[in-house]
């Protein structure tokens, strides 16, 4: 049986207090998840044991280092289902990923009066480098605008596709308020215009399983280090073609065929897009990062931050001056609110002092809370990890707070 | 709570923070300044009337923290009737007061209360920016035009 | 007294047998470096004891992540003798690095008919992202060629500056040869027409001191996995006014100030240049890489190095059959040799057999290497823990394989 | 030297390394492959003069290792009468005695002596592409124009 208390051991951080004496509460996972031991041990064994570069080496341990690496590219297909092993790229993270595609991919191809469809409710990473590249090409970026539950408005989608349209590009999940969007029925409509999708899904792949083949998305990317992985490591997948016909993600060793000092060829994907020496022990990290959520499994991960979530919701709207913002049956384990009369952040330095982790602030989505209109909220996210008890908690020093503070 | 945050938030920054006796525009403000954090969205306009080197006036209007709101309340209470020469000083007294590496002790440097209230924060290093938000957009704009 | 036994002692990987049951002896230090005990007992503690993300967060153990993020930048600041903190921003690595310069530095400021200058030694990474750009605007890319010696041809430099040239990129060290460059000279020239000087010192750092002061160089960048230190996270160090006025390396969370659907206003560097969730613990390795160079000190790091060098080439040159490609009294740790009748490769894969590790092949300078008429060398280099008893063991090697394969 | 090296390198690999019987350029060839592993920098030119579907001769030319360059001596000198037709088979049996995961041991698969060398590179899966690039490359062209 499925016991977060024994989950929880696997984490090594949570075995000690935290500097004021309190038991750890971890409810930022949205921004960062803890690591569970057998990711930091076998990121310690491969410096301790095994470290070599990857790719172009006939000694031991490099040879070793490269077998390693490749696995976890294994790994990372059949965790999102791709077709295809070379359509999984290591980058840096989510951002360092959009960035790379918004350079590669859509830059070359975009041209001014064409159109990019991001939402509403984008993250700053998937809405920014997208924004920049439009104005330099006096290209148009249109917003797919949210209702006032907080859900994408679907049909009014559907009125901005057009042949202009060169890229779509949406969050699988709201970061700032756990909204989860239809990608089945968006990518279905931009597929009406043979638009190119790009999902972000840093929100996505800790907590839900991902078929890429069902999706039918070009693109799709997320980071490590929010899956229970390392830091500095992400991955993009992008279907085979679309990987062949882009520019490499970024130019270095390792991704040349011949070079002279005129003219570069290059190597085909993934070679290609992975220039110079990349995050070896991140990757290799995150190989064990998926392993972590392979054992446990998504059907188990699904339903426990479901139901803590579920949980959290009811203590929450059973407080007085409490508001949980976005109005939707189904969110993925993360919720914003607000407490009346208390700044986030003075919340937030409160909780601390219980040993209680959340986040305050505009969460890297200042149209989103534009829209909203409202300057920062409270935010608290699950992982695996997390227990009722954490719940429980959180709700104990909510309360205290708003007795000393409002 | 315990004490480390109850000071923190004792009673006079509780206070500072609500009292609305410096809230507003100036109609004849002479020099309004912008104070924004963009990490944490605290945003304060502060307005000030100068004349012949005197503040007259300082309001203040906006959203944040009760610790950056209780600290752009006191500024603006303080500084009330001194001079631009008189504010440099001020202001880096105010700093050294919430400087976590300082090796002076509150006490030695004020007895004002209401500036003694925000020593607490050498305590939570990541809140000093809330605290000294107005303070540092004011000496900024004292080291750009508004000394000419 | 320096020992190089005892610091090898520091470093877990040569504690085994390889699965040969050989010692290991590694000599491929310039493509990476192993790493000492401190560097992953860091890594390992972060994400044990104390994990949590950079920036934006008022609770433990993000607010201790952050302090111990922001104080790696004071260390490698003084480590490079940068005037100001604000100078250092992270990267993913050299790589990363040359890339985002190119892309923010470079492209916005290269017009038709202007002129990049790189040499004629550089790796790939620090020729193919300027040889793109030039292309994509029709500007020029000139090369500083190199003498028979493989030294730089400095009085051709000094033909190729004018007013026209954007951006002068060279190596401190080639990471092929060894050779070193002398770059106060190279500034010097290059100041002379108000040229930004752009440094790779990839294969500087782990060896010599560097003072960017002094050198008066306006970019410099290397890798922490060279440095012993950890995959995934490199350093630009670029002059403040240079990192003000640019765009942002990369876009996302935690640069900007304020954003909206149309537009995005920046923070000041280094956050402006650091988009996303760095690599939190491959800059606290990095960190802790750094403590370790300062704990032995570039005196003793250089002495060590050289003097291994010197009897590498010593002993290699009273073999028969041995070609050392480069003519120079003093060089970095690294050299290239070509064995006659055997192939780099083939060499490599002998050489394996006894626990011995070198590098084959082009080493990601095709130009240099047709400068050279060469196909391949068989190159070794070194780092602090490498001993006289390395190079006896390589050099018994060396006539086993000459003995049974030409 | 150890017995693992030994096999990889023994006799028959280094003979056909130097093996000049079948260098060179063809005057009269039909197609001429490419085949380069970026990588390490091995570089052949493979002649082939092929007539009513058989390859009536084959020679190369390049540089590279010596395992890549034994490989593509004895491709050469093995094609050499071969149709179209029996080469593709005859290419998926070299991969398969190469194929460090193969179930199959190498005396199963053929008794030729020079082919057979080539499975030491089972023990060094990062030599199979030296084993294999011209194979390889020969099997692209087949997948492509070739056969037409
Ligand atoms: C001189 C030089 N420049 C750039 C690089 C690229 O460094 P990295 O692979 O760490 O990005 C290297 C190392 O391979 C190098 O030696
Ligand atoms: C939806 C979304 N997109 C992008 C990002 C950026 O991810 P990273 O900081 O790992 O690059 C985040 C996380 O902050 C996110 O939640």
């Amino acid at each position: 049986m499925f016991n977060p208390e024994t989950i929880k051991q696997q984490f090594p951080i949570f075995k000690q207090k935290t500097p004021l004496g309190q038991d750890l509460v971890y409810l930022d996972n949205a921004a960062t998840c803890q690591k569970p031991l057998a990711v930091i041990d076998r990121i310690t064994d491969f410096y301790a044991k095994e470290y070599g570069t990857v790719g172009r080496s006939s000694y031991w341990p490099a040879t070793e280092t490269t077998k390693n690496y490749n696995e976890v590219r294994g790994k990372v297909q059949r965790l999102l289902n791709a077709a295809h092993e070379d359509e999984i790229v290591f980058t840096s993270g989510t951002t360092d990923a959009i960035n790379k595609v918004a350079n590669s991919f859509l830059r070359p191809r975009l041209n001014a009066g064409d159109v990019v469809i991001i939402s509403e409710m984008e993250h700053h990473a998937n809405l920014i480098p997208w924004q920049q590249i439009c104005t330099e090409k006096g290209a148009l970026l249109k917003v797919i605008p949210i209702l006032d539950s907080g859900e994408l408005d679907y049909e009014a989608l559907e009125s901005l596709l057009t042949n202009k349209v060169k890229l779509l590009a949406v969050t699988g999940v709201s970061n700032a308020l756990g909204i989860k969007n239809d990608l089945l029925r968006i990518i279905k409509a931009a597929k009406g215009f043979e638009v190119p999708v790009f999902i972000d899904a840093a929100q996505s792949v800790a907590h839900s399983e991902i078929d890429v083949v069902a999706l039918h998305c070009d693109f799709l990317v997320f980071s490590g280090h929010k899956i229970y992985g390392p830091t500095g490591v992400g991955v993009l997948f992008g279907k085979r073609e679309r990987l062949r016909e882009m520019a490499p993600l970024s130019y270095g060793g390792g991704i040349v065929k011949e070079v002279t000092i005129e003219a570069a060829s290059f190597q085909q994907s993934p070679n290609k897009h992975e220039a110079g020496t990349p995050n070896i022990a991140g990757v290799i990290g995150l190989g064990a990062a998926v392993d972590f959520i392979n054992e446990i499994g998504y059907a188990e991960i699904s339903a426990h931050t479901k139901a803590i979530t579920g949980y959290a919701l009811e203590q929450l709207k059973a407080m007085e001056g409490i508001q949980v913002i976005g109005d939707v049956d189904d969110r993925a384990p993360v919720i914003s609110f607000v407490m009346e009369g208390v700044h986030a952040h003075d919340l937030s330095t409160f909780l601390n002092e219980k040993g209680i982790c959340i986040r305050a602030g505009h969460h890297c989505a200042q149209p989103l809370m534009h829209r909203l209109n409202l300057m920062a909220t409270a935010r608290i996210s699950f992982a695996i990890y997390n227990t009722k008890a954490d719940i429980d908690a959180l709700i104990i020093a909510l309360k205290e707070t708003q007795a000393f503070l409002s | 709570m315990n004490d480390r945050i109850k000071a923190l938030y004792q009673s006079h920054i509780l206070v500072n923070a609500k009292d609305t006796s410096h809230q507003g525009k100036l109609e004849d403000a002479t020099h309004v300044l912008e104070a924004y954090n963009p990490m944490c969205g605290d945003q304060y306009t502060v307005s000030l009337k100068i004349v012949d080197d005197v503040i007259e006036k300082a309001t203040f209007d906006g959203f944040g923290c009760a610790i950056s709101k209780a600290s752009t309340a006191v500024l603006t209470k303080q500084i009330e009737g001194k001079t631009l020469v008189e504010i440099k000083p001020f202001i880096e007294l105010f700093h050294e007061l919430v400087n976590e590496l300082s090796d002076q002790s509150p006490e030695s440097l004020t007895s004002d209360e209401d500036l003694l209230a925000f020593a607490a924060a050498r305590e939570f290093p990541e809140r000093k920016v809330c605290a000294t938000l107005s303070w540092e957009e004011l000496l900024l704009s004292l080291r750009g035009s508004m000394m000419k």
